[in-house]
């Protein structure tokens, strides 16, 4: 019951995330070049320096997401399957669920240059540990963001989320529920723009379990 | 291509007394002065301090700047004019460079 | 050099290098008024707003690198001596000043200037009879692009 | 952050003796929406637009490299040398190097042929301003800056019934939106969909909404602003996989001819105006 409520909740919050992504695109016409095609046209325009080669593979869910235009045209069997995939990789961190350093998420959260290699004649180490958030989303009043993603202002309060209860198994499951997308936004948004920062490594367990501090703690600016 | 590179731009024709939009695109860094990240060093400013603007030979405008001004600064202004002539831009920056550009316009 | 790097060295530079520290001593100016004063021999309080001059600028700016400004006044240009333009909170205030003759027709200026940081920009007229006229515009600076 | 700001103003207002006026305040404290602020930054590209274009510079730039590169010789299409109109009816299928190219890789193919150039060599000569601000000027920035702006005027017309170029169309439409690497986008992640949307400060145009791929590309090479140079489409290709975190873009690919085709051909029937401005 608390679930379904949970649930509920999420998709209340999250529905803007979906209206925002029913574009209406016309329906793909039958596919006049092969996959294998489009593939090597696209490599042979990146750098075929081995250690990017992990860069271009493509896994299963992508390969999905790539066939259509937005959500609202997959089939029903390919938002399941991308749901699967997705849902079965998260990792969570080594005690479990747990409200993380709001402080630490936001620096996460703040940093724009995750994975990113730092100019041409490049190095592929990240210059930063970093989501780039701000790119996509309104989180702190009066920090500028973008609106690719929904508005995240009071983000936390609209979860509910006090400090009296903070340590409820409600909020336990919020904080889950927030983990999940955040980990693996596919696992709630089969092929949302948003991408898969845990399932890629571009952050480990405990660094998410810190950015949903961030968003959901009394604490955290962004619930001011 | 070199730094002081520019662009003036001025209506071909125009009626007597008519006021004309003279524009200016000048290539230029317009740096303030920095330190070099690696060695600490400060790098001197460099960019244009003044510019004037002469009508056949008369001067009309003088603008004095300083790095506050955009890189590759583009500049506008106005002149009245009564006959056909040449209008003429010079301009100079911090380190003794100092370039010239002319354009025509035919007054009726 | 990093791309990112750069731009926040440069705007460190403009901001930390070309200046002194942005603490005001009890009885000090600030850094604006300062270079009013000694630009134009007044005080910043001294000057008047006027609806003669029209300062036009973006009320955003997507970038504080090159703001467009443009300058304009119905005051007769024979009554004008020059134009002055700052930006209240750059390391180096003042952009630019233009003097007039009355050839230029009218009172006219365009260009482009460089904001550290969301501020007023100010367009100052000194007139030929010593006094002064002033259009103030906020500008916010803000960040476009993917970071 | 905010009342930091409004707490300044009223700083600066109360030592100025209140010069400020109430205006001052008005707009500080009330919260524009995003989409009023979308609307200004709109407003600031307009205005930005006004008077000369920094990047025009290019153009006389191009003029003379055309020259000192023996490029007088290169056919883009409407025969060696033809220059006017020509960038408008690219890509284009060309029989003599037996694929489809775009303006940019057409190039390329011409400086090895009639210039002597090796491909790393014209690798290099294409990234010369890569990453670089300040006071950059290369000479093929300017070739492309001459060239484009010789088709000023002229509507973009590529021809998709030509099997070779539509093919290479729909080649770039699947790319397009292709999702990959480690952080799953695609182009589309950023430029398709109906719904208006920004990224930071900047509005992002979308290839679903009529007209905004035409907008997009026929104002190429523009002048950014805050690098001080024309950025020339392969170059945009460059940065936006550089954001998309792919692999580097080699310039004059099949990758980029791909998205040329598809993008260009969005665009059919836009006029061409180099070029354009931006931050």
């Amino acid at each position: 019951m608390k679930k379904g409520l949970i649930l509920t909740g999420l998709f209340v919050l999250v529905a803007g995330v979906v209206q925002a992504q029913q574009k209406k695109v016309q329906p793909k016409k039958e596919q006049a070049v092969k996959q294998e095609e489009v593939m090597q046209v696209l490599k042979s325009g990146l750098s075929s320096d081995p250690r990017f080669a992990w860069k271009i593979k493509q896994d299963e869910a992508q390969r999905i997401c790539s066939q259509y235009p937005s959500r609202e045209e997959m089939p029903a069997s390919a938002v399941q399957k991308v749901i699967q995939l997705s849902q079965a990789e998260i990792k969570y961190p080594q005690w479990g669920i747990y409200m993380g350093d709001w402080k630490e998420g936001k620096k996460l959260v703040d940093s724009p240059r995750g994975g990113r290699y730092a100019s041409y004649g490049f190095s592929d180490e990240p210059t930063d540990k970093g989501g780039n958030c701000y790119a996509c989303h309104l989180i702190e009043k009066g920090q500028p963001g973008g609106t690719m993603g929904p508005n995240l202002y009071q983000y936390g309060k609209r979860w509910g989320i006090t400090k009296e209860n903070l340590n409820s198994p409600e909020t336990i499951e919020k904080i889950k529920a927030v983990y999940n997308i955040v980990y693996n936004s596919w696992s709630a948004f089969p092929c949302s723009s948003m991408p898969r920062f845990g399932y890629h490594g571009v952050f480990s367990p405990e660094d998410v379990a810190n950015i949903v501090a961030f968003l959901l703690h009394p604490d955290s600016p962004v619930n001011k | 291509m070199a730094v002081g590179t520019g662009i003036l731009r001025v209506p071909k024709e125009a009626k007597k007394g008519e006021i004309v939009r003279v524009q200016m695109v000048i290539t230029h860094p317009m740096t303030p002065p920095r330190k070099d990240p690696q060695t600490g060093q400060t790098i001197p400013a460099y960019h244009l301090t003044k510019l004037d603007l002469f009508f056949n030979d008369k001067l009309v405008s003088t603008v004095n700047m300083g790095a506050g001004v955009s890189a590759n600064p583009f500049m506008a202004l106005t002149l009245k004019v009564e006959e056909s002539g040449i209008v003429k831009i010079v301009y100079e920056d911090n380190k003794g460079g100092k370039w010239e550009r002319t354009a025509e316009i035919k007054v009726s | 050099m990093d791309r990112r790097k750069f731009l926040i060295l440069s705007v460190a530079a403009v901001v930390g290098l070309t200046m002194v520290p942005t603490f005001r001593p009890a009885f000090g100016a600030t850094k604006l008024e300062e270079e009013i004063q000694k630009r134009l021999g007044v005080q910043l309080s001294q000057i008047k707003e006027s609806a003669d001059i029209k300062l036009t600028a973006p009320t955003i700016a997507e970038s504080g690198a090159n703001v467009p400004i443009t300058v304009e006044a119905t005051i007769p240009v024979d009554k004008v001596e020059k134009l002055y333009i700052f930006v209240d909170k750059n390391p180096v205030p003042w952009i630019a000043d233009v003097s007039f003759t009355p050839m230029n027709g009218q009172v006219y200026f365009s260009t482009r200037i460089k904001m550290g940081e969301t501020s007023n920009v100010r367009a100052i007229l000194k007139l030929k009879d010593g006094s002064y006229v002033m259009a103030t515009k906020e500008v916010k600076v803000t960040a476009g692009g993917c970071g | 952050m905010r009342k930091k700001v409004v707490l300044g103003v009223f700083t600066v207002g109360a030592l100025v003796g209140g010069i400020l006026s109430t205006k001052a305040f008005a707009q500080t404290d009330r919260e524009l929406t995003p989409e009023e602020e979308m609307r200004l930054v709109q407003e600031f590209n307009r205005m930005l637009a006004e008077g000369v274009n920094p990047g025009e510079i290019w153009y006389e730039v191009g003029k003379a490299a055309i020259k000192k590169y023996n490029l007088d010789k290169c056919d883009l299409g409407l025969g060696p040398g033809v220059f006017k109109g020509a960038a408008a009816q690219l890509p284009r299928y060309f029989a003599d190097a037996g694929k489809v190219m775009d303006l940019e890789t057409r190039v390329g193919w011409c400086l090895q042929k009639y210039a002597g150039m090796t491909q790393e060599q014209v690798l290099k000569f294409v990234r010369e301003c890569w990453g670089k601000t300040g006071n950059c000027v290369s000479e093929y920035d300017g070739i492309i800056m001459y060239l484009t702006m010789e088709s000023n005027g002229h509507k973009i017309n590529v021809n998709l019934k030509d099997p070779h170029v539509k093919k290479m169309f729909e080649i770039g439409k699947q790319i397009y939106y292709a999702r990959l690497g480690p952080w799953d986008f695609n182009c589309a992640t950023c430029h398709a969909g109906t719904k208006e949307v920004r990224i930071r400060a900047t509005r992002l145009w979308s290839a679903d909404r009529p007209g905004e791929a035409g907008q997009a590309v026929s104002i190429f090479p523009k002048y950014l602003v805050r690098w001080g140079l024309p950025m020339t489409m392969h170059y945009r290709y460059a940065e936006c996989i550089r954001q998309m975190r792919w692999p580097e873009f080699i310039p004059h690919s099949d990758l980029g001819v791909a998205l040329s085709t598809y993008l260009y051909g969005l665009a059919n029937g836009t006029e061409i105006k180099a070029p354009g401005i931006g931050r």
